[in-house]
């Protein structure tokens, strides 16, 4: 069986300075997957390489397709990026911002009214502009966006940042649903319990080196622990 | 002043408008501030020449933009999208060698004498504008203006590519991201802004007759509409290109010492009231 | 009289409240820590007490004088500094360059002391684009520091260090605090730094203050737990 | 989206401590070398008319002499604040109209027309500074663009023509008045008038170096590279901008009063577009980056333009010459031979080039 998406031997830098070192993994359909490690571990990007935002070298595979690099192909091939800070194009409306979604072309269960029934509160604003939502819309709106492509990984980056607790419980049940929908997640989280919440697996980056993947109970390890915090 | 003033200053309005919104379309876009836009408008209407001496000036409506996006596809294809990570004022420089290059072309081609082009017979006489006696041609190239500018707005707002658009110029990396070719979309504008500088050059041809200093001159004033709208933002040109042409017509009657100056002042207070022009950035 | 005092702080932006009524006291020698989930609004309160922001309301003292309206340079000037939770350091300059370059303009006379104080004597004269990113937080955390002022206001300084680089980082803060006897607001993100290095807490949430008080209150407080501590494991 | 730290690792905690006597910009030692290689340069650039003995070289080589002036205050500005002006001409060209325009209309002597034409156009750049410095990149480049052009427009206008000649130009009327001893056909002599030039050029550049390095320099790079954090030290940001703005119109104030004494007469063309034009791609040319860039990009831009101007495709290739260096030589000619210069050391020396 072919992976989803699959690093292999992956170094990515910005401007010289490499922030990713050798990284491989798998992440095969329909699992969730937690990446965690300290800030500036090389999280974000390592979901960004994919999308050659860096300078990347190795391989980045979807599907065992090794992508050629153009940011908009892998969208197209069913990766899609929820980008930490939302990324939501201010001056579009919410179902303009939706049907950006769309460029991928791609169809599956996901289209607007499905992403409206996930998501009611961007049903009620559907014409409102993206700048003038709540940070808990505004990332609502950037799943839903990525949803649109029915994607067959969907990546996020720090997804419950700035969200308030009760937001955040919406954020876990609204994921469960497109877990059912057999998406595959690769969640970057600061927040461990949400990862243990949801994902089966772990890999951990520290200063851009996976030291460290496993079963997602031993995210409650000391040893791992430690290792993910030094 | 009188209506034929009104409606002069309506008729150069529009072709800044329609220059000025190609060049506002490609700066959203690829933040390059093309100095090349008024050798674009220059080859549009020295084209328009031969092709209206040996076919017609309708062939050269239609020619004229297609020959100019051929020109925007090499623009794009060959700078551009290259130079995609060099500063923007440095691709804009070599756009200022470009157009020296463009315009030397066309004198070695076409020579340095002034030439006429003859508007079409149906065009050629006047119309009666509320009781004023009108010369025909500028009514058509008022009403192309305007049926341009409203179906360029439509297909921005409607159409999937002209969502893409809209959301390239905001924020490219995203929109790379979500599954947008951004070259693609990036080709589409280039050829587009070029052709309408080619239709610009070609409704200017019977207009204002065709010379060497054409493209310069008219491209200060095109740099200015765009600042002035606000750089970046369609809807600002096209208002701020009517609003200059206006100005400086009407201006040129009321304030005959003041007139050249006029986009010149405007552009200086514009920006000390408001330093993003009148839109800010948005297309 | 507090050294540096801000009353019912609010910002907005259009609709959104960033920040609602919030007070807080600075005293000298006192390192006074705020945490508070991300957009809570901390940021937004460094932006604001800087004159970064404007404050829709409320208003800003110093050593009696209200200075809500002042400028940014004025507040400098006068002993209010700041560090940035997104680096903010001259990059293409050295090390020594840049710190030369604002105590120049601040008057300090001791600058090897905040260079040692820093351990930032071996990479004086590195360019500062090629030093190791802690250190490059201890330039931004440098630069706040020179010139003695009296209230400096730490935007996260820890941001993006591992846990050793941190726990350094907070250690240096305190004592060159204490021992300066300089007003310090701490806006950290990494609870047990702050619970470890200050002396008085406030907990914002929602852009309101939840809590105030002592680590150890704090610790304690219901609310506390309920929106921020225990939703944090 | 957040670029995370690299991965550079700890710096070397057992590299050796320099020394902490810290200064801000040059020191008067440095200052006082630079004066040496200045005056070094000024003297052994007097031998040049002996050795092009030729006219047409000679006047060839004032017109880079005078050229260098306008691109090396478009090179300061670009070095130091990070922007590109359209509109030296208005302060080269303007400079040369008042000294045509007070020997001329006024009768003034030529020491009052110059003093008068570099102090009014010095002062014409500080009211355009005001408006102008605090904007940014396209912004900046669009209102020095426009302040140029409506100089040029005030200049040809039919009510001006009393005072500016319009498209007719002035001359300049020095009379049998002489300039530092040299009447008009001495000034008219490019061999004679190059002394004079040269030494000017000379002390300009090495002012500029000057201004460059001191503490000012190093005040206008923090304020080019992290405004927001220069205001947090303390410092105002927007009259370093000014000043560096000041200063470089000044120096083109003074190459436009020298080109009016040399040329005995201004027409419209020195304010225009391709003017302005011609200084900035002599300065890119050279490069930007370095302060004798623009120097030597004003000598080799007036050279090829010599050379090609025979065949009457001046703009043609000084369009393709442009597009060629931008587009393959980022660095201009002087910025790419240096860089490339170190890149040998380095390799030989096994050092590693300072950045």
């Amino acid at each position: 069986m072919t992976s989803v998406l699959e690093f292999r031997g992956v170094n990515a830098s910005y401007d010289g300075a490499v922030v990713l070192q050798d990284v491989t993994f798998a992440i095969d359909d329909g699992e969730t997957v937690g990446l965690v490690g300290r800030n500036g571990a090389g999280k974000s990007t390592a979901l960004l390489s994919v999308y050659a935002v860096p300078t990347v070298t190795g391989d980045i595979a979807i599907d065992g397709k090794i992508i050629s690099g153009r940011r908009y192909e892998p969208a197209a091939l069913g990766v899609c990026l929820v980008p930490q800070g939302k990324r939501i194009l201010p001056n579009l409306t919410v179902t303009e911002n939706l049907h950006l979604g769309r460029a991928a072309k791609r169809s599956g269960i996901w289209n607007i009214d499905t992403v409206f029934d996930l998501f009611p509160n961007l049903a009620r604003g559907a014409k409102r502009s993206g700048i003038a939502l709540s940070g808990g819309e505004q990332q609502m709106l950037a799943i839903g966006r990525a949803l649109m492509a029915n994607p067959r990984l969907l990546m996020l980056d720090e997804p419950t940042e700035g969200l308030a607790p009760v937001i955040i419980d919406q954020l876990v049940e609204a994921l469960r649903k497109v877990q059912s929908g057999g998406t595959s997640l690769l969640l970057v989280e600061q927040r461990i319990g949400m990862i243990q919440q949801l994902a089966t697996r772990y890999l951990a980056l520290r200063k851009g080196l996976l030291v460290s993947e496993g079963g997602i109970s031993d995210l409650d390890k000391r040893d791992v622990q430690e290792m993910i915090a030094l | 002043m009188n209506i034929a003033q009104l409606l002069n200053g309506l008729a150069l309005g529009s072709l800044l408008m329609i220059l000025s919104s190609g060049l506002a379309m490609i700066y959203g876009l690829r933040g390059v501030m093309n100095f090349a836009h008024g050798a674009l408008y220059m080859s549009g209407a020295y084209l328009a020449y031969t092709v209206t001496n040996h076919v017609s000036f309708w062939a050269a409506l239609i020619v004229c933009p297609l020959a100019l996006a051929v020109i925007g596809a090499v623009l794009e294809l060959v700078f551009f999208r290259h130079l995609q990570t060099r500063s923007h004022i440095e691709v804009g420089l070599i756009t200022f060698g470009l157009a020296l290059i463009i315009e030397r072309i066309i004198g070695i081609i076409w020579g340095p004498h002034t030439l006429p082009v003859p508007a079409p017979d149906v065009l050629n006489g006047t119309s009666n504008v509320f009781g004023t006696a009108y010369p025909t041609y500028r009514l058509f190239i008022l009403a192309i203006a305007v049926v341009m500018a409203a179906a360029l707005v439509f297909w921005l707002r409607v159409s999937d590519t002209g969502l893409h658009i809209r959301a390239a110029s905001q924020d490219g990396e995203t929109s790379a991201i979500l599954g947008i070719n951004v070259d693609r979309v990036s080709l589409t504008v280039v050829c587009l802004g070029a052709a309408l500088a080619g239709l610009a050059g070609t409704l200017a041809a019977p207009y204002f007759s065709v010379q060497p200093g054409m493209g310069m001159a008219i491209l200060i004033n095109v740099l200015i509409v765009v600042v002035v709208g606000g750089v970046g933002s369609l809807g600002g040109a096209m208002a701020a290109g009517m609003a200059l042409g206006i100005v400086q017509t009407v201006g040129a009657v009321w304030l005959p010492n003041l007139a050249a100056l006029l986009p010149y002042i405007a552009l200086v207070a514009v920006l000390a009231w408001r330093p993003t022009g009148f839109a800010g950035k948005r297309v | 009289m507090s050294l540096f005092r801000a009353t019912s702080v609010s910002v907005r932006y259009g609709q959104l409240r960033a920040l609602e009524n919030v007070d807080i006291a600075l005293e000298p020698g006192v390192v006074h820590g705020v945490i508070g989930p991300n957009g809570a609004g901390k940021s937004t309160f460094v932006d604001a007490l800087s004159g970064r922001t404007r404050l829709t309301s409320g208003n800003v003292e110093f050593d009696g004088a209200d200075i809500t309206h002042r400028s940014v340079r004025w507040r400098r000037k006068a002993g209010i500094s700041r560090s940035f939770q997104k680096t903010s350091v001259f990059n293409s300059m050295t090390v020594s360059q840049q710190l030369e370059l604002v105590a120049h303009r601040n008057h300090e006379r001791d600058l090897d002391g905040i260079v040692d104080a820093l351990s930032l004597g071996p990479v004086m004269d590195r360019v500062c684009s090629e030093v190791a990113y802690g250190t490059q937080r201890s330039v931004d955390l440098a630069m706040a520091l020179i010139g003695n002022p009296r209230v400096v206001l730490l935007d996260e300084p820890c941001a993006g260090l591992v846990h050793d680089e941190s726990v350094n980082m907070l250690q240096h803060v305190r004592d060159l605090c204490r021992e300066r006897g300089v007003g310090a607001l701490l806006v950290e993100h990494d609870v047990d730094g702050v619970f470890r290095t200050c002396d008085v807490i406030t907990v914002l949430n929602l852009g309101t203050v939840l809590c105030h008080g002592t680590p150890d209150e704090v610790r304690k407080d219901d609310a506390v737990i309920k929106a921020y501590l225990g939703s944090a494991a | 989206m957040t670029v995370e730290a690299p991965l550079l690792l700890s710096d070397d905690p057992l590299a050796p401590t320099p020394s902490r006597r810290l200064k801000l910009g040059i020191s008067p030692r440095g200052v006082a070398i630079g004066a040496v290689v200045a005056v070094v340069a000024a003297v052994a650039g007097l031998a040049v008319p002996s050795i092009v003995n030729d006219l047409y070289w000679m006047g060839i080589l004032v017109n880079g002499l005078l050229l260098a002036f306008m691109s090396l205050s478009v090179g300061f500005m670009a070095k130091h604040l990070g922007l590109i002006s359209l509109g030296q001409t208005a302060f080269f060209g303007g400079s040369a109209y008042l000294v045509c325009i007070a020997t001329s209309s006024w009768e003034w002597s030529p020491y009052q027309a110059v003093a008068f034409a570099i102090l009014g156009t010095t002062a014409m750049a500080l009211a355009m500074g005001v408006l102008v410095v605090r904007a940014t990149g396209i912004g900046f480049m669009m209102l020095t663009l426009a302040m140029g052009q409506a100089i040029y427009q005030v200049v040809i206008q039919e009510w001006a023509r009393d005072t500016t000649g319009s498209f007719d130009g002035v001359a300049a009327n020095i009379g049998d008045q002489t300039f530092l001893g040299m009447g008009v056909s001495d000034l008219l002599d490019p061999t004679v008038f190059w002394n004079l030039g040269w030494i000017v050029l000379v002390a300009v550049t090495y002012l500029l170096w000057v201004a460059g390095r001191s503490r000012f320099g190093v005040i206008l790079e923090g304020t080019r590279e992290n405004t927001e954090r220069m205001r947090f030290s303390g410092y105002n940001t927007f009259l370093p901008r000014l000043a560096a703005f000041v200063f470089s119109g000044f120096v083109a104030a003074v190459g436009g009063a020298l080109y009016g004494l040399n040329s005995g007469y201004v027409s419209p063309e020195l304010l225009n577009f391709l003017k302005a034009g011609d200084g900035i791609i002599a300065a890119i040319v050279g490069g930007l980056g370095v302060l004798l860039g623009p120097f030597v990009g004003a000598f080799l831009y007036v050279y090829a333009q010599a050379e090609f101007n025979n065949s009457g495709n001046l703009y043609l290739y000084t369009g393709i010459a442009s597009v060629l260096v931008l587009v393959f030589l980022p660095g201009g000619i002087v910025g790419t031979i240096s860089t490339l210069s170190r890149r040998l050391w380095s390799s030989r020396t096994g050092r590693k080039p300072q950045a």
